[in-house]
């Protein structure tokens, strides 16, 4: 696989419920190869008339070969479906889910801990690849064009709005990746910034960040020495007060590192090029690479 | 979501955490029983959901029965103003009343989640009795922190040396460890993403014990805990949060801001703010309507805003996904309509059926102005606020 | 440590576990009253810690209240035999009376810890009702296994799979996954050994129901469940093992065996047991002394051995470590006096002290006949049981 | 290290209670270097005026270098123990304390997969080397000598009969293990068998089972191709009924696997040389190595 999806990948998507089966539709609109899905009770169906539908995940990759997982079922379950996948043998999941709690997340990280697969999310938008026409989640295809720029964000809809941009701008992406906005997460910036700079189908990388937590700081310390190419960083949360969750359980400001200005002074230092205002990505984006 | 004291207090007490003698009262005269049935001097305090109660003058030690009775009174019914509460204050409906320990020393013990770690920690420090973000902006090096582990949880064995380090005599390693251990077991069994006891007392004759206690309950684990879930106080919530919240949405009230934001998406609505304040004014409100709002939905989320006296002008910002943006507009001008609100309105909307909304509005007869992009709608804002204030 | 049914009842229904109505009684018209609060037919059971109780007698089906108290009255008080009870039986002092279920299907589900997968597993089968170890021998494959994960437990969708696989109708599926998870969270909180639930049945009215229930639990984890300590049913214990029990000894009575045996370490007791038969004789009993038995435990051991009327013989084998032999030897000479035994008694001593307790028993007046390894121990036993024939 | 412990072994004892003190003394007169003793409430003190005593274990091993522990605390403190010392960097840890509690033990044992660390027992006697005078829990030191057989045992006093059957017949032990007990433990048979195989200093090996779980086994599948030493083994429990507890956790008959005749059979199978009777252990290696 390129970075994290490609056109190998073979997508498995568990919780067939309305927004799982609404988003699987528009995913194979856009040409993913979805293999499987996996809903109790429903095994033996198929989506659409095409995909097989399982009762279990591991029944499902073993039947169909699936090696990508997306997880779509409400929160109080998205926990064990995690590790359902995880121990079928998927080598990335995506959860979409939000909500899921806390300490649920803690134990499946913990889980994850020398394992082969790789967990995108909980509470995140997923990927999409335009070159392989691959959409694990639910970034809206419409907006997203095949480019050289790579994608990473805390946030759903800000990303749309730097892909949003990037087009005004007459860029396109190579991958998008969101890595999700709860506090606790299986991907980090960290991880996405190191497929990017090893990716030759990324020129360039567009960070979108927010208040709370330390993980731009730790993005901006792989900046300095793992990442040649260039990155344009946006923080939001400006205007956020301390102490009050801006909607994303990780988007608090619970201590000077939490800060939006923490965070920019960072990923200045680190070569980053930080926009003032959210609206100028694709303009900065477009200043930089010309 | 946050609970009282005296609830708080109970459920340390379930599992074992020595907390002082005391019951909560909803009269002046019950408390006047209670501090009979304690006996000596007792403590009165108002049971709010917001810190610096002591300051604001809801906290009261007093040395007999009608001391208390009158405490009582002075604090139940009427607002209370700290830093921490909107500016008309929170009413106490109840006081707590418990006996008032002879404090030796005074440390801090809490228990949450470390995103970095990922795991819980418990924090602990000798600067008891002040708030911990100033120790930690002031005096780091006074707090100390132990990590549990997903699969053993709290090691008693790090118990006992969080309990060395906080220089406890060798009498109180030992049930300090316990307490830890207890602490711990509450904040991981009830999903907890906050137990604090500040201050976390030794007395003079030698006790060990939670002398006030702070418990915020994980929401998205509520569902595991009926029992906790109707803890929840109404009374204590802004009255808009709690509408957005009945209605699905996420809603922050900011203060001092006079442009209302009505966007979908967390980090989008944060940008929103962001350029709000780069056109030169500040947001009046965090506003998150999610992915999948409805039309009513974004017709209570518009009430919502109007309802702020403060609110000068409105920015919408949709970037539909599943969200069908015609259906927001629908939501807006029905809302709009209702209310005679007639606010300047600037109008950013992409994705789906994004022209279709865009059309409503213009037709609508509402003061709208379009903008097709983030940096169009800051210049839309500036301009109107422009208008606003000739 | 095991517990009655009906303790094992109540702590599955804690866990909710579906259980059938029903109360336990320890008088006959106690049963009946049960039996008419139930009203319809009932099933009578005698509580009694053995296996087989069903084809003893021990289980009535009836279908009035006047015939549960006839069978209560039959079963109570009266020593009850199964191949698992002593020779003599156990006598029944409850019985638990319940709903008789309208059964469609038997099947079986335990939780126990695995020790080759060094986790708890749960295990069902299609086959309730018979005893499962007659499953695993016959039809391995009718056995059903999910493991556990120390980590996150026994996940739900492993519960759920496992439900699919016993076949159960769609509509029972969500309801046995959650069953076969609360089995699981009772199997860890409490600390069990085992927990069977057999049969776990399904109703004609499309009910699942344990509709019995054995409970082993751990007892080096007692200390942490003081309430379940307390389930204790010392009646149940065989006499003897409750003795050594109390004094620190593990002794266990074995059938049809004529040499006591007296030994440090399971590991040593269980050869010693071997080299007995292997001297042509049966060891009556398993004794361990443990690794710093007293003087005092050395004394209630030989007691416990010689109370047993099979005993024609006796064999110690002591390797002293921490144990001091000639200590041992103090206590086997006081104890054989006060008991008047006149047995012979084989002895291997060797270890802390062994010339010096040799010499105690030499010259104790005691049949004793020494030996300094364990094929002489075996060679002396020959000879002595040789003498006894004689 | 030869064999687990060795010239280079530096003891922490943890639990200095009555049995904890008595066995350092005698480990310490048979000569091994017991650098610190871990003991809450007695930090700062010195064990036989020489030893000094710490409040925690990792105190211990940063101030004196201690790379083995052993374990003496009471059964409801001794998981806690043994992860206070994984976590503190032990090499290997060896429990002697019995009735831990089996739950504590499916932690532990997870909580080891993946560290550094080597666990021994619980509920075992130890290790005793004579070649290095290193004893690290109880085994009496007066009745081994310094030979070339290894012995591993899953029981404690068996143990010292073997010992004293190769005396008589004039033999003497590289290494001594005691596995122990109970049925969730940390290094196996196979672990040690495999030690002995690679060790110089053993020509043989004398491996004690007992009635109980599959163990054994396990043992015969290893020595069938990974061991090429002769092995001489013994399996107690042949008059056990089944159900019945023997003392040990582990030694209970619970199906056919876990009889001694079918450990027997798989060991002979497998080449060891299986003795009819526990008595004849030191004969029959006698008779094999001369």
């Amino acid at each position: 696989m390129s970075v994290l999806v490609g056109p190998d990948t073979r997508l498995l998507v568990q919780g067939l419920g309305r927004d799982g089966s609404f988003q699987s539709s528009r995913a194979r609109e856009y040409g993913v190869n979805m293999v499987a899905g996996v809903h109790p009770g429903r095994g033996g169906q198929k989506f659409e008339n095409a995909v097989p539908i399982f009762e279990s995940a591991s029944e499902a990759v073993d039947r169909t070969g699936a090696n990508v997982g997306v997880i779509f079922v409400p929160a109080p379950f998205a926990a064990d479906a995690i590790i359902e996948q995880v121990d079928a043998g998927l080598d990335l999941i995506v959860t979409i889910t939000e909500h899921v709690p806390v300490l649920d997340m803690v134990k499946v990280l913990a889980y994850l801990e020398g394992k082969k697969t790789r967990l995108i999310g909980p509470n995140c938008p997923g990927i999409i690849q335009p070159s392989s026409r691959v959409k694990v989640g639910i970034i809206p295809a419409n907006i997203v064009q095949e480019g050289r720029i790579g994608v990473v964000s805390r946030s759903g809809t800000l990303t749309y709005e730097a892909i949003a941009q990037l087009s005004q701008y007459g860029m396109g992406e190579s991958t998008c990746v969101g890595i999700g906005g709860d506090p606790l997460h299986g991907t980090t910036f960290t991880d996405v910034l190191e497929m990017f700079e090893n990716d030759p189908d990324t020129d360039a990388i567009v960070l979108i960040g927010e208040i709370g937590g330390t993980r731009e700081q730790s993005a901006a310390e792989f900046i300095k020495t793992g990442v040649t190419k260039p990155v344009v960083a946006a923080i939001v949360g400006q205007t956020a007060p301390p102490g009050k969750r801006m909607g994303h359980a990780g988007a608090i400001v619970t201590g000077k590192a939490a800060l939006a200005s923490e965070k920019i002074d960072a990923l200045r230092n680190a070569g980053a090029h930080v926009v003032n205002s959210p609206a100028y990505i694709g303009r900065q984006m477009r200043d930089l690479i010309g | 979501m946050k609970i009282h004291e005296y609830q708080a207090r109970q459920l340390l007490a379930d599992y074992g955490v020595p907390v002082p003698r005391g019951e909560v009262a909803d009269t002046s005269r019950d408390a006047r029983r209670i501090a009979e049935d304690i006996g000596g001097p007792v403590v009165v305090k108002a049971q709010v959901h917001a810190g610096g109660r002591g300051k604001a003058g809801g906290v009261k030690v007093v040395g007999t029965p009608l001391e208390a009775e009158n405490a009582a009174a002075s604090i139940l019914g009427r607002p209370l103003v700290t830093p921490q509460t909107p500016p008309g204050g929170v009413v106490p409906r109840k006081v707590m009343v418990a006996e008032a320990a002879q404090i030796e020393r005074e440390l801090f013990l809490a228990a949450l989640v470390d995103g970095e770690a990922r795991a819980p920690v418990v924090m602990a420090s000798t600067e008891g009795g002040v708030e911990i973000e100033e120790v930690a902006e002031n005096n780091p090096d006074k707090i100390i922190r132990v990590e549990a582990d997903p699969l053993v949880g709290l090691s008693p064995y790090r118990a006992r040396a969080l309990s060395v380090k906080l220089g406890l005599p060798t009498n109180l390693v030992h049930p300090a460890a316990d307490l830890i251990g207890n602490l711990y077991r509450l904040f991981t069994e009830k999903d907890c993403t906050l137990v604090e006891i500040n201050p976390l007392v030794v007395t003079v004759d030698g006790r060990i014990i939670a002398l006030d206690a702070k418990i915020e309950l994980e929401d998205d684990a509520l569902f595991r805990h009926p029992d906790l879930a109707r803890l929840h106080d109404p009374d204590q919530d802004d009255e808009h949060e709690l509408r957005a919240a009945r209605a699905g949405l996420s809603y922050v009230k900011l203060e001092g801001g006079r442009v209302g934001c009505m966007v979908n998406g967390a980090g989008l609505a944060m940008a929103t703010m962001d350029i709000t304040r780069w056109a030169g004014a500040e947001p009046a409100n965090f506003l998150d309507v999610g992915g999948s709002a409805s039309e009513d939905a974004i017709a209570e989320a518009f009430r919502i805003i109007v309802s702020d006296p403060e609110v000068e002008a409105i920015l919408v910002n949709l970037f539909g996904g599943i969200l069908r943006t015609d259906g927001a507009a629908r939501g807006i001008i029905a809302a709009a309509q209702e209310t005679g609100a007639d606010l300047p309105i600037v109008v950013s909307m992409r994705g789906t059926n994004a022209e279709e909304g865009r059309r409503l509005l213009a037709e609508s007869g509402l003061e709208v102005t379009s903008a097709d992009s983030l940096s169009g709608a800051a210049d839309a804002l500036r301009e109107v606020l422009g208008d606003a204030a000739r």
